[in-house]
């Protein structure tokens, strides 16, 4: 991956020096060896910071908005599933097109970094990574290593849609071949086929943990109301407490809030402290939006009515 | 200071006593999250953890605690309040975690404002803490002068050596407790497990590889609330969710608020809150005095580096980089603390 | 959606239905109204979300 | 007694309503408990929780002087949830109230100057439980001249109008200063901003200590004003107010750098807030 952290800084470098961007949004070393973390660069100086491999998780199409009302322009580096933000929040005029210079880098799949971290020697230092297909090898300066993409990917890289950028100015990288490695509702289903009370003991077991950070909320890229439901209090729709019904309300809320513009990134369910199995929510709002409105995840591709914000005489009518 | 032998083999056996005389409280698994609940015996406990993801402040500072409940029509005002703690130990709790309990005494038991539910529930619960047995990259507990088998704060300190625990008795009430169940706390063979345990803190803190320094830190902040680190990257990538101090031991923000449950009736609630969130300091007539991330990120690092040391003679962080595996982002408050050193020694 | 998903964290089929009824539907109202209250009498108490202090 | 640290308040019933203006009404009220009242110990500039069962509470200053009597003043403006509520409350009714909590003015160091109050809008309020207390019989001796320069938006958001138009006035070696920004048929006095007519007043920082309450653009214009007239920051006394639940210095949010305006302030004097960050 060294070639393409090598273009990467070039072409930053080049649009920051050709002025043609202010800040460019990317990812760089972060405190773990198995960790990036967001770099938002000013001066062609510093693209020296910004790297790629397996361990750029984070969805940085989050920042855009930040940015929505500020002088100049933004490159932002996206993966495949960030782009998908990138055009949902494209098509929401969330920002424009012409403020965003969306830098698009295939992605082979990212892994789980504490799955990574408890393999790796405390305190090595990464010194390269590369992608051999079904696995990484990523070598430090504690010895080598090499991680087998079915058992230490991020569930979402495991069925995912879009390893290319949907859109990008400048493509770093060869494209490359769809590749999953299951079924990519199986677990909606699963939980489908379960009783009620069996989903409810399931679900409730999972919102009693919840310490309603607000993390999953924070991280999603079309989360982008200017004053949440959630942080209201006049009048107050859901309090502070953390008790089950408190917790469920948030859930069933959060996750239909975003139904219908929800990239399905995955980012929420990564960043969960108390590991709650949120993309179970958003995939089942997927699963049925496909097979009630032929609807496509969200954001593949542009221009895509959202398929709960437009009224097609054809929809289904189970209400009426 | 006194000391005391367990069998590992026994201790069950104690967890299933503990649990029947008193609310038993230990860490436990829930799927891939380890976290503290009420235990009703060893059977439940989990000990094969390193670092819980929430730590047990809970225990004293619950998430959510009714303060009392009320009836109130405008014209009268009856206020009922709940009954003191009931008699409890906190079982294996990690030494880092317990020293964060002793940041948050000064906090909740200072002699001009004490707080009765805090206390309530201090008094009433005895602490045994539980060693490490192993260090994560994410540890930097020796920083604040704390250990992987450092007894601050603990009542009794479970060390676990070969088949058997080593117990330090720390104070009166944890001599107590080990007395009340004397056919399991026996003394012999507790000089070698002493020597055995010298040498075990020994080697775990070599095993630490986070190099974090505060040296000059806090005089640098004493002396500039402006720096121009605060608007870099860490508030910039800061996503203003409050996990960091919702893991955070030593975090102790709250808010307070009613709920109604009929037209006259309801109770008024305790709950964590988080600096982090912009709604946190947002008064009535619309001014935030912490109106965007920067003041926000800022508040947070100034509190647990500055404000609480100033207030309170204490670091407002022990260690235990729960902040820094849980950040959405990233933001590590050990980067900080050497970042901010560098700033201090170019300036 | 909304039912769906509602269903699938554990809400009983039928405790949550939706209906579309034009202010002049007095009629299809009250045997809406009707239908559901027998059906949520046939469902029992509700389990779920249950307004508890704390 | 009273106990304030608790977290739970005391009922209070109210004895007297005064609308002051169009949104400020000022609420005499007495502790059900007499013991209470007797031994709340409330010194000029603390500040209490005020209870609305249902609603929360809201940090709510003392506007009236132990000295006047058994029972205390809160001056409170419609601004949120709970003030709407007191707003339509009625005398006879109650409400919860804990506290005193936070500082006081420096009253025992004020003793034998002469006192300069600057107060803009509805911010008088908190300042009024020290200039009642000046003036107290108790202890008018141990003070000086009282001068009080006060204005607000027009003749209508003037509060405690009788107390700047008859009480005050008719006390011995007092005077008052009323201006409005916008004058109007009922208005016959000064028009123009208070900083303006602090210039033209002129106090003398000799012996002095100056008071200022208000919002903070007046303030920001003031100050600039007070110094060109002499006066040294630690002669400077003002109050602040920020978000608060606990009022004890735990819930966190009322900081400002190591300070907790509820139990460190609310009272501070310039000198003090110079050495302070600027987040309030």
């Amino acid at each position: 991956m060294m070639d393409v952290i090598q273009q990467l800084r070039e072409q930053a470098k080049k649009l920051l020096e050709e002025k043609k961007v202010d800040l460019v949004i990317g990812f760089g070393q972060g405190t773990e060896l198995a960790r990036t973390t967001p770099v938002f660069i000013d001066s062609p100086e510093g693209v020296s910071k910004l790297t790629w491999g397996p361990f750029c998780a984070n969805n940085l199409a989050k920042y855009l908005t930040d940015y929505k009302n500020a002088p100049g322009n933004i490159a932002v580096v996206v993966k495949g599933c960030d782009s998908r933000s990138v055009i949902r929040l494209l098509d929401d005029n969330q920002i424009s097109r012409d403020k965003v210079v969306v830098i698009g880098v295939p992605c082979p799949g990212q892994l789980e970094w504490q799955k990574v971290a408890a393999e790796v020697k405390p305190g090595a230092v990464l010194k390269e990574t590369a992608d051999n297909g079904e696995s990484f090898s990523v070598k430090t300066d504690a010895g080598d290593y090499s991680f087998n993409k079915k058992d230490y990917m991020l569930h979402r890289c495991l069925v995912c849609e879009n390893p290319n950028p949907v859109v990008a100015d400048i493509t770093i990288g060869k494209e490359l071949p769809v590749k999953t490695y299951e079924e990519r509702f199986a677990e909606v289903s699963e939980l489908e086929q379960m009783n009620t009370e069996d989903k409810n003991a399931y679900w409730d077991k999972q919102f009693s943990r919840c310490l309603r950070c607000y993390a999953c909320r924070n991280v999603c890229s079309v989360c982008t109301c200017q004053i949440c439901v959630f942080d209201q209090m006049l009048p107050m729709w859901v309090s502070k407490r953390t008790n089950l019904s408190e917790n469920t309300m948030f859930h069933i809320t959060r996750a239909f809030h975003v139904a219908g513009r929800c990239v399905d990134c995955g980012e929420c369910d990564r960043v969960c402290p108390m590991d709650i199995p949120l993309r179970k929510l958003n995939q089942k709002i997927h699963k049925d939006l496909g097979d009630l409105f032929d609807s496509p995840t969200p954001g593949s591709k542009p221009g895509i009515p959202s398929a709960l914000g437009e009224f097609s005489p054809g929809d289904p009518e189970e209400f009426m | 200071m006194e000391a005391r032998v367990v069998n590992k083999g026994q201790l069950p056996e104690l967890l299933d006593k503990l649990a029947k005389d008193y609310d038993l409280i230990a860490p436990v698994q829930e799927e891939t999250v380890v976290l503290f609940r009420k235990i009703s015996g060893g059977k439940d406990a989990f000990l094969e953890y390193t670092n819980s993801d929430v730590s047990p402040k809970g225990c004293f500072l619950p998430q959510n605690e009714k303060t009392f409940n009320y009836t109130y029509t405008g014209d009268s005002i009856e206020i009922n309040k709940p009954e003191g703690a009931q008699k409890a130990v906190l079982f294996g709790a990690r030494p880092c975690d317990i020293k964060a309990i002793t940041t948050l005494d000064p906090v909740f038991e200072g002699e001009k404002f004490g707080d009765e539910y805090y206390s309530s529930k201090r008094e009433n619960t005895v602490i045994i803490g539980l060693s490490c047995s192993k260090v994560l990259s994410t540890c930097f507990c020796y920083a604040f002068e704390g250990g992987p088998c450092d007894g601050t704060g603990s009542d009794l300190l479970f060390t676990e050596i070969g088949d058997k625990y080593y117990v330090e008795v720390n104070t009166e009430k944890g001599k107590a407790l080990a007395d009340a169940y004397s056919q399991i706390f026996s003394s012999q063979g507790a000089d070698q497990l002493a020597k055995d345990k010298e040498e075990l803190a020994k080697k775990l803190a070599g095993e630490f590889v986070r190099k974090v320094d505060l040296t000059g830190v806090k005089e640098l902040l004493d002396n500039n609330f402006e720096l121009a680190f605060w608007s870099g990257d860490e508030q910039k990538k800061c996503i203003g969710c409050g996990t960091c101090t919702y893991v955070c031991p030593t975090c102790h923000c709250f808010d307070i608020f009613d709920y109604p449950t009929g037209d006259f009736d309801g109770a008024r609630l305790r709950c964590w809150d988080s600096c982090m969130y912009p709604e946190y300091t947002l008064m009535a007539g619309g001014h935030n005095p912490r109106p965007s991330r920067k003041e926000r990120v800022r508040n947070r690092f100034m509190h647990k580096l500055k404000y609480h040391l100033d207030r309170y003679n204490m670091v407002g962080c022990v260690g235990c980089g729960r902040c820094v595996r849980k950040c959405p982002v990233n933001i590590d408050i050990t980067k900080i603390i050497n970042d901010l050193k560098e700033v201090a020694q170019n300036a | 959606m909304l039912k769906r998903l509602l269903e699938y964290v554990g809400f009983e089929p039928g405790r949550f239905q939706a209906r579309w009824i034009s202010g002049s539907e007095g009629a299809k109202f009250t045997s809406t109204i009707k239908d559901l209250t027998e059906k949520i009498k046939s469902l029992g108490p509700n389990k779920k979300m249950r307004d508890d202090i704390l | 007694m009273p106990n304030p640290t608790a977290l739970t308040p005391y009922p209070v019933t109210i004895t007297k309503i005064v609308d002051e203006t169009s949104d400020v009404k000022t609420f005499t009220v007495v502790f059900d408990d007499p013991d209470i009242m007797d031994n709340f110990g409330n010194l000029p500039g603390q500040v209490c929780m005020l209870s609305i069962f249902g609603e929360g509470e809201s940090t709510i200053s003392i506007t009236s002087a132990p000295t006047r009597g058994k029972f205390l003043e809160f001056t409170v403006k419609r601004v949120g949830r709970l003030t709407n509520i007191m707003h339509q409350m009625e005398v006879g009714q109650k409400f919860g109230v804990r506290g005193p909590y936070g500082n006081w003015f420096p009253f025992d160091i004020m003793k034998g100057k002469d006192l300069f109050f600057v107060g803009g809008g509805f911010a008088l309020a908190p300042i009024r439980s020290l200039i009642d207390y000046a003036l107290s019989e108790q202890h008018r001796s141990e003070y000086g001249k009282v001068e009080i320069l006060y204005g607000s938006r027009s003749y209508e958001d003037l509060c405690f109008k009788s107390d700047l138009f008859e009480r005050w006035p008719s006390l011995s070696n007092t005077a008052i200063y009323t201006t409005v920004d916008r004058g109007g048929d009922n208005w016959q006095g000064r028009v123009g901003h208070v900083p303006g007519y602090v210039e033209e007043v002129a106090p003398s920082p000799e012996n002095k200590f100056a008071i200022i309450a208000g919002p903070p653009i007046m303030i920001k214009f003031a100050l600039p004003v007070m110094e060109k007239l002499g006066f040294k920051n630690e002669q400077i006394i003002t109050t602040l107010e920020m978000r608060m639940k606990c009022c004890l210095g735990k819930c966190g949010r009322c900081n400002i750098g190591s300070k907790f305006v509820c139990v460190d302030g609310p009272v501070f004097s310039l000198a003090q807030l110079k050495g302070m960050p600027q987040e309030y």
